[in-house]
């Protein structure tokens, strides 16, 4: 696999890239953006996967890459309540590459593979599920994961330490109870829990505009009322990304307090594959956008670029490759990780099995 | 022949133009996309919602109380579980209330598995149906079907839901909905939105005519003698194909009725039926423990059990948490053609 | 039935009962005295019912009656969209009988007599349905009312007209997403729909003090995000309240838009007769300080008070003796009102009768 | 001997000090009250929610899965129809996310009629209930099993529902609880809030033994000859009455089943016991179209069709928008003792 980092380029230690009044070391700028490429990649190779049957339907967050590989890379990665909860919906796979997850972990479960370490070849693309990392099993229903998550911050509340937890979704599905419920839950007088209220604003739910929908004018005004401090990023900018991300998981740590957090963000392959998941020419691409402030910078030559783009095609490919040759679930298969094991069941001690026999 | 998702189209405009249905919305029902699978496109009174079931149920249940006649979509049953509460008070309200308010709301929503739908788009929701006293809840497996049931479902002053098997709703069926012209490709490009910009896009609806089918009333699709074979939705076609091949292959004949109507459901063809062959078998999609076919089958042994020659049976989706993705979970999980024409000949074949 | 003006005082046809800077005549302010009286002498009738056994399960809005009254008498009352559309909650009793409901409605409600028309003996006390009046069923579920405003008013904004949609709840419920929802559907941009969003707000949900649980400051502060106006008025004064009604009412007639009015009530007999709807001592009571005011400007002396209090109880008792006289729904009742008559039903054309039959 | 309500109470206190249990929540569960039910008085991990069971469904799921030990209250299951999206995510996400997330969730809730509760109070949740795949869900109807099947709820590490008979909270068993005092009058003094202000009142617990009733066993509460009768809930003690009446006066005897697990059920005993009397009639008082009786008797269809001597049967709650308030209604909706002797007395008396 190859590594994070650059090697084309002998880097000033010190070099910043700036956006606005903020700015990044260059190297932690590259790093970004060849995981974001690296997201990229896997995504659009999943999106043929689902043009020639190698898998169905597809998913995923192209266009939201600047702000989730900033979020991965920041996550306090690892398992229990000392460590950060993730709450994703299913367009977060950049933050799981920054993670450092393998792109075969993504594509296998596109290819439906029983060694789907995330779902068994069950669910679709981007429903993570990594107990390792506390990302909590990804489910289409909208918005639900903004009800569980003061759930896992409760608990991390009592446990003490700077664990937090993040829970993602898009615009519209704020129009949806379980937001407001988060809201609700997550600044309790005296019972204010560590919780990162992510939305990321693509504007859009499916064909739906969100100002067709919606009189906010930003969603973070939702939590005035409940004294939910917020603020709205560019999501397309990783600098200013890095930087809000890091402001809220810093209030979020210390004073184990709810904040929110709005990206707004690209949407560039449509909905979905239902939607036919066709380049869209009319947003901005937080990549393109990012490498031609690399390039600007001098920190970058297009060789490099294109180098890197070509290695994470490889990469994806390769990952396609080995997926298509596991092994895929069986009838055998249908029932497994229904029930956990149960000293105190009769009838199903080790798991489900079918209707209770004789 | 115009596909399922066409004839509720059709069906829609009919109730628009005719029927006083004042407002068709739920998420990506109006323009431009039209429902997810076009069921919506170029309505007159069609409209898009904040992505809120409970919303949108509570939409429909306003407007029916102020003299309007909605039709509200949830985009798939599988994501209406979070309105049940809702649904319950849209049925008990009227008896609650003493009868001071009907509740004539329709609600569409597509069920079933067949579409590589995964957990969430794989749901079956017949059974949390059935138990919604107050409601009455049809699903067609024919686009003349839906045509007919979706114009009771609206002229009908209660609730009413339309459940749309997923897995057919492309499918073309072999009558003409009345007014519907010859030619399908006419018919398309009359009524389906071009792909790419709509903008300016309008349809130009055919003359249709009325055509209501009662609720409660199954239909006979195939006559026979060995067993009775009750479905609907999505199983249905592979009973009468898995008929048809029985009947060729060792000339067993079945009543398959489409039960359509779930609930009122025809008790008197099911007794009928039964009376005649002295066996039944019940099919469906849905996870078998307390089914809906199940309740059919208490109803059947209550009042047919010195009747019947043979055990009735039911056959149903495992008691499963889900449907996988891989399609070798939807082929181990929801009933299948070798399935369903095994269980058949079984049930035509069992010594009485 | 005695009638609402008060016959034993000669008014001074413009004199005015003042409160703060708003004020309202005397004579209105005496005809909201005697409904609130009244309102009361039904609520307290009922509670002993609960005690008798004449009724069982007691819940109702004593300590309401000021806000109520002043609500029901400014209903524009009539059937169809070019009225108000009334989503009551458990509480408003005394909004009925302001706006004209004979106290034996609410009675039969209690005694359970089939001669009950909001609920043929069915439901708990204080759950109107009035189709005459646009009195929607009041259901038990919390909430719930919140997200079918929007479709009422919905028809009204259609319709034309200055008819208005009111929706009334509880403080504690608007935890319930249907809060947010109704806040949501109704401030949609080019959509904005006629409703009052009214809040009951006793700061108590049965027994959890509101500070324990919420962090909004006002209820209607939430509305802002969304641009929805509102206000906060002392619900145990009248004079007060009404005119907070007025002018609330008055912007969603002329405006047909949003409007969120909370009003902060007393709960005086604790939450319902399962927490014993004993008398609360450290509560204010509406109509004790509205006598004291009303007694203050001389417009009314005790005697007189006295008397419509007597004459209220009367009222009640005689309406209590009448009803136990009526007759109880039977085992042909248990079906009855599930369906409404549909020509295209082939087996229940005129009302559910039970399973299917052949 | 302890009510049923006292026993839960005593489960959760011996769930907090010796099973791991975190939080105990919901409306009103927390101090002054302590549950509606004051199931939950003087409980150390005990604390209110806002009114939201939503809210209260995910928060349980969100302290699971970071590790917590949750044990959830939904005020009453007539309040629980707006969460079943949830209840079906937490029953599918360990098989949906392959294994990596156990979901040891407790969510209980009183069920049924029987406490004059009108539409609200009076609703059945086990046939709902049972339709959640990855739920295991028990229904006690004695103190001691509340207490044996709140702790098995508790130490397994799936969500399990404890379903809670309204009807019968206040109701004493007759078998101590292990480590109860003896004298009931000693046991209040421990362990009820006093009336009025409980601001410095603090349970004394007595030194309970664990007691763990395993998940999927059925109780044979009284064992006979002419018919098997399988039941839970309200009316499991009426089906014990009417089964010692109607031996008293006829000499009759049944194989009285208290189910206690609804899922997994105890598929054994009822098997045996069929073998045995070749008799069955299944009772409880859900509404009867599509009811979790329905799935037990085409389990029995199923496996004895050709065992059974005469009929089998259900004797269920009716297909109704909801029980009314003046208890002619509930007389009338759900089985009561003269409905269950006389389905007991038919059953056994017919001619085989
Ligand atoms: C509860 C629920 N309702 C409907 C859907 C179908 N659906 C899937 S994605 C989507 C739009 C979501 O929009 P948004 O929340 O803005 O997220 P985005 O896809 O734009 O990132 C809808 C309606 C769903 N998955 N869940
Ligand atoms: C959905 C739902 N959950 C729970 C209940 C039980 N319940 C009845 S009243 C009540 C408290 C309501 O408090 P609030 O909304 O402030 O209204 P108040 O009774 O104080 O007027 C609760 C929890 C219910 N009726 N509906
Ligand atoms: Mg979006
Ligand atoms: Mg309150």
């Amino acid at each position: 696999m190859p590594s994070d980092r650059n090697p084309g380029h002998a880097l000033l230690a010190d070099a910043q890239i700036r956006s606005g009044k903020e700015s990044l070391p260059a190297d932690l700028c590259l790093r970004i953006h060849r995981l974001m490429v690296r997201s990229r990649a896997m995504e659009e190779r999943m999106i043929k996967m689902s043009k020639s049957g190698e898998g169905y339907f597809w998913i995923g967050g192209p266009g939201e890459e600047a702000f989730n590989t900033c979020l991965g890379l920041q996550v306090k990665k690892g398992e229990g309540p000392a460590y950060d909860y993730l709450h994703f919906h299913y367009r977060n796979s950049a933050a799981m590459i920054a993670m450092g997850m393998p792109m075969i972990e993504g594509i296998r479960q596109m290819a439906m593979t029983v060694t789907d370490t995330h779902s068994l070849g069950r669910n679709f693309a981007g429903h993570y599920a990594k107990k390792e990392w506390n990302v909590v099993p990804v489910t289409s229903v909208i918005e639900v994961q903004y009800v569980m998550a003061p759930g896992t911050a409760h608990v991390q509340k009592r446990y003490g330490g700077d664990g937090i937890t993040i829970v993602c979704g898009g615009d519209a599905g704020t129009a949806e109870g379980d937001f407001a419920s988060c809201l609700i839950w997550s600044s309790r007088p005296g019972h204010e829990l560590p919780v990162l209220i992510v939305i990321e604003n693509n504007r859009w739910g499916i064909s739906t505009p969100a100002e067709s929908v919606h009189a906010e004018k930003h969603i973070i005004d939702r939590g005035k009322a409940f004294g939910i401090e917020g603020e709205v990023v560019d999501g397309n900018d990783p600098i200013a990304s890095w930087h809000a991300i890091r402001r809220a998981m810093e209030y979020c740590r210390t004073k184990r307090r709810p904040f929110m957090l709005e990206a707004m963000v690209s949407r560039l392959y449509g909905h979905s594959s239902s939607s036919g998941a066709l380049r869209v020419k009319d947003e901005p691409c937080c990549i393109e956008l990012f490498e031609k402030k690399l390039l600007g910078e001098g920190v970058i030559d297009q060789e490099t670029i294109d180098q890197i783009h070509e290695q994470a095609r490889a990469e994806a490919d390769e990952a396609l490759e080995q997926a298509m040759n596991e092994p895929r679930p069986t009838a055998a298969d249908v029932y497994r990780y229904t029930y956990a094991p149960s000293r105190v069941d009769a009838v199903y001690p080790d798991d489900y099995t079918g209707l209770p026999e004789a | 022949m115009a596909t399922l998702v066409q004839a509720v189209r059709m069906a829609l405009h009919y109730g628009e133009e005719h029927l006083g249905v004042t407002d068709i919305f739920g998420e990506d029902v109006g323009p431009p996309l039209g429902g997810v699978f076009t069921a919506t496109q170029g309505l007159r009174t069609a409209w898009n919602t904040p992505l809120d079931e409970r919303g949108i149920v509570g939409m429909a249940m306003g407007i029916a109380y102020a003299g309007g006649k909605p039709v509200a979509e949830i985009q798939f049953c599988d994501y209406g579980f979070n309105t049940i509460d809702l649904l319950k008070v849209a049925g008990n309200q009227r008896w609650a209330g003493a009868g001071n308010f009907a509740m004539p709301i329709v609600l569409m929503t597509p069920s079933g598995s067949g579409i590589r739908g995964s957990l969430y788009h794989s749901h079956s929701f017949e059974s949390w149906a059935a138990r919604l006293a107050g409601w009455k809840i049809v699903m067609p497996s024919t686009p003349l079907d839906a045509y007919g049931l979706m114009l009771s479902a609206i002229e009908d002053p209660n609730p009413v839901m339309v459940l749309l098997p997923k897995a057919l709703l492309r499918v073309r069926g072999d009558k003409l909905i009345p007014g519907e012209p010859e030619d399908e490709q006419t018919l398309k490009e009359m009524i389906d939105a071009p792909v790419g910009d709509r903008t300016h896009w309008k349809p130009r609806w055919p003359k249709l005519e009325p055509y209501f089918i009662p609720l409660g009333v199954a239909s006979l699709v195939r006559e026979g003698q060995n067993a009775t074979v009750v479905s609907y939705g999505r199983t249905l076609p592979l009973c009468v194909q898995a008929a048809d091949q029985l009947t060729e292959e060792f000339g067993y004949t079945f009543d398959v009725l489409d039960l359509r109507s779930i609930f009122p459901y025809d008790w008197k063809a099911i007794s009928r039926s039964i009376l005649k062959t002295g066996r039944i078998l019940i099919i469906n999609e849905d996870t078998e423990v307390t089914n809906f076919g199940e309740h059919l089958l208490r109803r059947v042994i209550d009042h047919h059990f010195y009747d019947l020659l043979v055990r009735p049976r039911a056959l149903m989706g495992k008691h499963n948490p889900g449907i996988g993705l891989n399609q070798e979970y939807e082929r181990n999980t929801v009933p299948q053609l070798p399935h369903i024409k095994q269980a058949m000949r079984e049930i035509a074949e069992e010594e009485a």
